[in-house]
């Protein structure tokens, strides 16, 4: 019923999207995977008629439509929840709800509240989510907030006849395992009335879900297969081109850690609101994983030990040198390095290039006098593009303008050519597909054989224990439990659920 | 009630604490400020600048600034007081006619400014400068300079009549912030003001005509730049070019010491309203106190700076541009 | 290029007027009487070349200099220089370039036309001291020489701001039972005049018998803070400028006096010297300083001959012999 | 060569098109001697812009620098008299001042900086208005030009203020693209919260190029003042509006990150040919306004870069 037929689509010197053919069926879930700036995103624009094909047709039920801008392709059924935060954090749920679609509440120009409360707590219903739509949507998790978006796209239950199409790019990157199961029920309940394209760069989700799976590389479908005869071996190695190891999280590579050098000590570290009585070591070459469910204070550690947050009780520690004023210039200058989550915001500087992205946090080592020497700037970034093979026209390519994943190697980039010997991962491979996954282990293993000591905060629990020598479980701000993990005798997933909740 | 204010309570009720501890203040320097007579004169310097800050307040909730306003004031003024003399000049005859002649214009004059915005995608504070100066330009050409008076005892009725101690203008302009307040809270397009300084390319995802509410967001302003322009008339008795004089930097500094943020999706038209009284307030206060005139400058910009530490939770915002 | 013309040399100069704005009814006037000079000599009003500084310096002399190129020098200019440091630049650019030049208001007292040979033509003043004096005393005779005034002032900076001050202070020299209240700048401006007159009312209540504007537009301000709380009328003003709407106040008996400068005469005339010392008419360095430095008439509007004034000068515009250079002035300025 | 690779230089084009229009109309205006006098009088215009580019930049907006200009009027003229040319890098300092202290309400006291500056303004204001004792003030000619002499009159044809303002402009140019500083304010305009998790110094950046801007304010009062030989509180009023609009026009947003101080020097000569044209093409004195408004209009649709700003507020 919905068909793609050689769609482009060309950026200023990209082409994102090369003749294209695509068709979801009635009531069916599609997958659609590739690596990191392979289309995925773009696709979906250009379905959700936040893009405009350049090339080809879109067709509905034969028809050949275009659609100017979401609001049309809502109006022909099809609703998108996004991958990034979509809902507009200063107004109400059911605001947010309604967004551009009032005019059902409102009479003699006047909007009224109560009717639409009562029907946005209908459409949260269909998603199981029990909150006021009064509620200031900031105020709710990232959880909360993906089921909202859901909820959203679901009012065109009512307002369309006929077909829906709905599209989810990366649903269950914020997710929790058991919200991640609530939303594939969902999905799978919603079948009778909806077509799903799903975008995931987890495999396994994926293949769970869907019942076609579509595979693009560098802008074009290089495969489309059933899902139940599908391998995720053989996706994946259509996905990168080349086979993904056996050994995931390389653990063969993974060495023990110089139980001497204390990197970093926490002693009953506190922070009210956030955690207390945090304390633990950090040493060379050990890579030590905090776990724990969204909201647990896992992330206020990170920014203090790094310094964006500052200390109220207790003690950091940092090489021998107890820290006394928190700044991130103070922790740049110990040596610390940091990767945010929100890498888009806190990670690269769009509009600046590779080579400026990588030598911001340290522009000292490439000045004199306050002057900077541009020519060792840009080396240092040409051998950093090709140590971590990222893919950019050159270093003087805009950081705005690359895809995920290598927007995060050249943040892992800016810290490693710095010298940082403390690193900090947050969610470092979110977003990220399979061969950039793998890159970013490979480097978390050299960094180790470096004698670099490395905080993480995984994207997955397997990822946690697979790369981590410690765990630390976190739980409402307090450590509940501490796990060894060496190659063999790690914990298991079970293990670690157990203190989580 | 729970036994103490909260943080954000707290921060929510700051400027009119900052407005209240300022009343204190004057008073205690000099006890005339604080009479029924007194607060009737700075009602009525207010009510202009209000009316603009009024507008202004929307356009900033949407995240954009205007700047036109004393264009948009000196072309309305200008083309109400013609309006009025030419048919007649009197509020009892068909010059009543010039009242909602000089809203449409000023609907006018904002529509073609927002649509110079949104059509040609140029930055609010450029395209609304520039259609400000065209604004200017258009009323001097057609006063030629000159200065229209507005004397219809009718009219200035608004200024020499008094209610409860207080001009008919300081009423009707109650009422129209009462109006502005019902458009903020319970029409979609005051809602939609919120989405769009929420966050812009959300709510175009979201299937909203980003475009459309942003031109409508001006031409609304305009409406309430053309009730300050009335005002303004019916408070001096003359219309000209320079009736819209400074209105810029005293309603867009009302609307931040209020408590709006700049960077839209906050605030509103009771924050503006408490913002445009401190300002006054200030004002009249400096010379009440006797203040000399050369340190005047200075100490608005302080009492400002002030205000506006107090009166913004400031804790929550990494940096401000 | 420019030295080349001596005295004489330039056959139809442009003519431009450099003045503050255009929503002021005094520089209206200084550019009405240009204009009906213009007219004089047979061109259409629009030959007259406006150069508006909006109250900026540094657009009155770049818009100078740009016109100076693009007539290259062959200009004859009319010109209050906005602020009395430009004066100086802007004379050194129109010299250097052979063009002719009439200044107005503000210079600085070092700056001689005489000191430039030809082509500084003129600067001529007002005396602005004698006739707020005189105002002064006419409002501090009807309020019996008793009581409490309060001032407001132009532009504190401005010269004509700082000789009206110093009027009212000669004229309170001789009425000791006087108080001065206050006395605050507002800028040449309506609206701040009217909220800080509504502000002294709070400060000083009944106290305040009789009010001094340094000019008509803030006794607007003023008048209508009064009428605001029914005082208008009650307590005495006056002002100065004699606009016509001022000379009407004074018919209703809401102000008490005001002091005309004819700008309109000063307007053409500033132009005709500029001119016909370009066109080679008379030979500037001829005449005697007191020539080329001198003070404009003044008239004091009060309510005896309001009448007559509105008559001859706003209801009627005199007709002026646009050769008479000197006839109307009012002596040389004295430092 | 495509329309997008076009866009970095519709800015200058823009200013081309617009000479060769006016010239078109009246070819004396493309003399020789006629564009570097045009160029000559728009320098302590520009010199301020120059400024308030490194505010712009990293997304703020400096609304103090007139206001610093007229109190240095003020200011060098009373210091002339005691310092001799040492009054330049006394008034120099006092406008770096002013702006730290904008840079600091600003950032530490996190008051956005349109409303900071305005402040900030006030207070110069009023410190302008209490020097001068309310009046305007004259420099002693000898004094002056034993002083501050080189700053007028011309070499080589070339006015003064023309070669100083040249010479800012590289040492600017130089400042923002080689070095830490420029980049650090490149990096703070483009995303501030990614330079703050870089460690750099975000505030202490962001204080300094309030600083710039005030201390390249006061160079332009104060050439300004040499100029005019003399101060007043008021003296440098009319500069704000086409300085902010030199720096827009030119093709750096309001957004920061983008654009310039070359952008600024053309966003300069636009604001100044767009003045002059009026002149060359007659626009009649009461539609003056309306035709500023109405070109800007057009060179700002022209001029802005809209890829490099992902929504235009
Ligand atoms: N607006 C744009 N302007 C320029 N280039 C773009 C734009 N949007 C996408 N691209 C480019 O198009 C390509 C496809 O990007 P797209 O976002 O579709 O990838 P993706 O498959 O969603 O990647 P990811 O897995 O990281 O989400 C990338 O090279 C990207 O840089
Ligand atoms: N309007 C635009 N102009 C320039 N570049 C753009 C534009 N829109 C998107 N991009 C860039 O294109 C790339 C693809 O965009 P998209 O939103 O799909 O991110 P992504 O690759 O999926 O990132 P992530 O993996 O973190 O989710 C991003 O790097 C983005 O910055
Ligand atoms: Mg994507
Ligand atoms: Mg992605």
């Amino acid at each position: 019923m919905f068909e793609l037929r050689k769609v482009e689509k060309n950026f200023p010197n990209v082409r994102a999207l090369k003749a294209i053919d695509f068709e979801i069926r009635r009531g069916e879930i599609v997958g659609l995977v590739g690596e990191n700036g392979a289309g995925k995103s773009t696709l979906m624009k250009v379905i959700y008629g936040a893009y405009q094909h350049d090339g080809g047709e879109v067709l509905i039920d034969g028809k050949a439509v275009r659609f100017e801008n979401p609001r049309q392709a809502m109006q022909k059924g099809i609703g998108m929840v996004f991958q990034e935060q979509s809902l507009i954090p200063n107004l109400s749920v059911m605001e947010n709800i309604f967004l551009g679609f009032e005019q059902q509440f409102v009479k003699l120009g006047v909007v009224n509240w109560k009717k639409m409360a009562a029907a946005a707590r209908y459409q949260l219903a269909k998603v199981k989510l029990d909150i006021d739509p009064k509620t200031i949507t900031s105020k709710l998790s990232f959880a909360q907030r993906q089921l909202v978006e859901l909820a959203k796209v679901l009012t065109l239950e009512e307002r369309v006849d006929g077909e829906l199409v709905i599209l989810l790019d990366e649903p269950t990157s914020v997710l929790a395992k058991e919200e991640v199961e609530l939303l594939f029920k969902l999905v799978r309940e919603l079948r009778s009335r909806a077509a799903f394209i799903f975008v995931s760069h987890r495999l396994d989700e994926v293949l769970e879900l869907a019942d076609r799976i579509y595979v693009m590389k560098d802008g074009e479908v290089v495969d489309h297969v059933s899902s139940a005869e599908a391998s995720a071996e053989n996706i994946q190695h259509k996905m990168v081109g080349r086979d993904i190891s056996k050994e995931y999280y390389r653990e063969e590579k993974q060495l023990a850690y110089d139980a001497d050098r204390v990197l970093v000590e926490l002693e009953k570290a506190t922070l009210p609101g956030h955690y207390q009585d945090i304390s633990f070591q950090l040493h060379a070459g050990e890579v030590l994983a905090l776990v724990g469910t969204e909201g647990s204070g896992r992330e206020a550690i990170l920014r203090t030990i790094f310094g964006l947050q500052k200390l109220v009780l207790g003690t950091v520690t940092i090489k021998g040198c107890k820290v006394e004023s928190f700044s991130a210039e103070a922790g740049v200058a110990s040596g610390v390095g940091y990767i945010p989550r929100e890498r888009k915001i806190e990670g690269i500087v769009g509009g600046m290039n590779v080579y400026e992205n990588i030598t911001l946090s340290q522009m000292s080592h490439y000045s004199r006098f306050g002057f900077l020497r541009i020519g060792d700037e840009k080396a240092t970034a040409r051998d950093w593009i090709s140590k971590l093979s990222i893919k950019a026209s050159s270093e003087l390519a805009d950081c705005g303008n690359l895809s995920g994943g290598n927007q995060q190697k050249v943040v892992l980039a800016k810290w490693r050519s710095g010298g940082s010997d403390i690193i900090l991962l947050d969610h470092p491979t979110r977003g990220l597909d399979i061969g950039a996954k793998e890159d970013v282990y490979e480097m978390v293993r050299a960094m180790n054989a470096d004698g670099v000591g490395i905080i993480l905060i995984a994207d997955t629990l397997e990822e946690a224990i697979g790369l981590s020598h410690t765990i630390l479980v976190i739980k409402d701000g307090a450590i509940q439990k501490r796990f060894e993990g060496s190659p063999g005798a790690k914990p298991s997933l079970f293990d670690l659920v157990h203190y989580m909740i | 009630m729970s036994n103490l204010a909260s943080r954000g309570d707290l921060q929510r009720w700051a400027p009119l604490l900052v407005l209240v501890a300022l009343i204190v203040f004057f008073t205690l320097v000099n006890p005339n400020f604080l009479s029924l007579k007194n607060f009737a004169r700075i009602s009525i310097s207010a009510t202009p600048p209000l009316m603009v800050a009024i507008g202004a307040t929307f356009i900033i909730i949407m995240g954009s600034i205007d700047l036109s306003m004393e264009g948009s004031v000196a072309v309305c003024a200008v083309i109400f007081a013609t309006l009025f003399t030419a048919l007649g000049g009197t509020l009892g005859g068909w010059g009543w006619v010039a009242l909602p002649a000089c809203l449409i214009v000023g609907a006018i004059c904002g529509l073609v400014t927002g649509t110079v915005h949104v059509g040609l995608r140029i930055p609010s504070f450029m395209a609304s400068l520039s259609m400000g100066f065209v604004g200017i330009g258009l009323s001097l050409m057609m006063t030629g300079g000159d200065r229209i008076r507005v004397e219809d005892p009718l009219f200035r009725s608004l200024l020499t009549q008094r209610f409860l101690g207080f001009p008919l203008m300081v009423h009707v302009a109650f009422a129209v912030l009462l109006a502005a307040w019902f458009i903020q809270r319970k029409t979609t397009l005051g809602r939609n003001f919120y989405a769009v300084g929420g966050g812009e390319e959300l709510a175009h995802a979201s299937g909203l005509n980003v475009r459309r509410v942003r031109i409508a967001g001006f031409a609304l302003a305009g409406v309430f730049y053309a009730f300050g322009a009335l005002f303004a008339v019916a408070q001096l008795g003359i219309a000209e070019t320079a009736t819209g004089y400074n209105f810029m930097f005293v309603s867009i500094t009302s609307i931040v010491v209020g408590g709006t943020a700049l960077w839209g999706g906050s605030g509103g038209v009771w924050n503006t309203l408490v913002g445009v009284l401190i300002v006054n307030v200030i004002n009249n206060g400096m010379i009440v106190m006797g203040l000399p005139r050369y340190v005047q400058d200075g100490v608005l910009g302080l009492l400002v700076i002030i205000a506006v530490v107090l009166s913004t939770d400031r804790k929550s915002l990494a940096f401000v541009k | 290029a420019g030295r080349a013309h001596a005295a004489g040399a330039i056959e139809d100069p442009t003519i431009a007027w450099s003045y503050r704005d255009r929503t002021n009814p005094y520089w209206n006037s200084i550019v009405s009487g240009g204009e009906s000079f213009v007219e004089s000599l047979g061109k259409p009003k629009s030959a007259l070349v406006h150069l508006i500084n909006e109250g900026s310096s540094e657009k009155s002399l770049a818009d100078v200099k740009a016109l100076l190129g693009k007539t290259d020098g062959k200009l004859a200019l009319a010109i209050d220089a906005n602020d009395s440091p430009n004066a100086r630049p802007v004379v050194e650019a129109v010299v250097a370039k052979g063009a002719f030049v009439s200044t107005i208001w503000n210079k600085t007292d070092d700056l001689h036309p005489w000191d430039f040979g030809d082509n500084y033509v003129s600067h001529m003043s007002w005396s602005d001291i004698g006739p707020a004096e005189q105002t002064a005393t006419i409002l501090l005779k009807a309020m019996g020489g008793k009581g409490a005034i309060v001032g407001l002032g132009g532009i504190a900076s401005n010269n004509p701001a700082i000789e009206r001050r110093t009027g009212l202070d000669n004229a309170l020299k001789n009425f000791p039972d006087v108080k001065l209240l206050d006395y605050q700048a507002a800028d040449w401006d309506t609206q701040k005049a009217n909220s800080i007159m509504s502000s002294y009312l709070t400060r000083f209540g009944d106290e305040i018998t009789g009010v001094f504007c340094a000019n008509d537009t803030m006794a607007y301000g003023v008048l209508e803070a009064l009428r605001a709380e029914g005082l208008a009328g009650q307590i005495p003003v006056v002002a100065y400028d004699g606009n016509a709407q001022a000379v009407d106040l004074i018919l209703a008996g809401e102000l008490l006096a005001t002091v005309s400068t004819n700008p309109h005469w000063g307007g053409g005339i500033t132009a005709a010297l500029a001119y016909y010392a370009a066109t080679g008419a008379f030979k500037p360095s001829d005449e005697p300083h007191e020539h080329r430095e001198f003070n404009g008439p003044t008239v004091l509007i009060t309510k005896a001959d309001a009448e007559e004034f509105k008559k001859k000068y706003i209801d009627a515009t005199p007709t002026y012999d646009w050769k008479d250079f000197w006839g109307p002035s009012a002596g040389p300025i004295t430092y | 060569m495509n329309l997008h690779s076009l866009k970095k230089h519709f800015p200058w084009m823009t200013l081309v098109a617009l000479t060769l229009f006016v010239g078109i109309l009246d070819p004396n205006f493309l003399r020789l001697d006629n564009l570097i006098a045009l160029a000559g009088d728009i320098s302590t215009l520009f010199i301020m812009a120059l400024g308030i580019t490194f505010v712009i930049y990293i997304g703020s907006i400096d609304l103090s620098a007139q206001s610093v200009a007229n109190m240095i009027t003020v200011l060098a003229t009373l210091f002339l008299a005691q310092l001799g040319w040492f009054a330049a890098p006394v008034c120099i300092a006092i406008g770096a001042l002013f702006g730290l202290v904008s840079g600091y309400v600003s950032n530490r006291l996190k008051v956005p900086s349109f409303i900071a500056t305005l402040a900030v303004g006030g207070i110069a204001l009023s410190v302008g208005q209490y020097a001068s004792g309310q009046k305007a003030l004259y420099m002693d000619a000898g004094l002056r030009n034993e002083a501050f002499g080189w700053i007028i009159g011309t070499t080589a044809g070339l006015p003064r203020e023309m070669i100083i303002a040249f010479v800012l402009l590289v040492v600017a140019l130089i400042i923002e693209r080689r070095t830490v500083l420029g980049r650090a304010l490149q990096a703070i305009g483009a995303g501030e919260p990614a330079a703050i998790a870089s460690g750099l110094r975000v505030n202490r950046y962001k204080m300094i190029a309030f600083a710039i801007s005030g201390a390249f304010a006061a160079m332009a009062g104060l050439i300004f003042a040499v100029k005019l030989s003399g101060g007043s509180p008021v003296m440098a009023n009319g500069f704000l509006l086409p300085a902010i609009v030199a720096v827009l026009v030119g093709g750096t947003p309001l957004t920061g990150g983008v654009g310039g101080v070359l952008n600024t020097f053309i966003g300069a000569l636009i604001v100044a040919v767009i003045r002059t044209s009026m002149l060359y093409l007659n626009v009649p004195p009461t539609a003056q306004q309306i035709f500023f408004g109405l070109v800007l209009v057009g060179a700002i649709a022209l001029t802005i870069d809209r890829s490099k700003v992902r929504t235009v507020k």
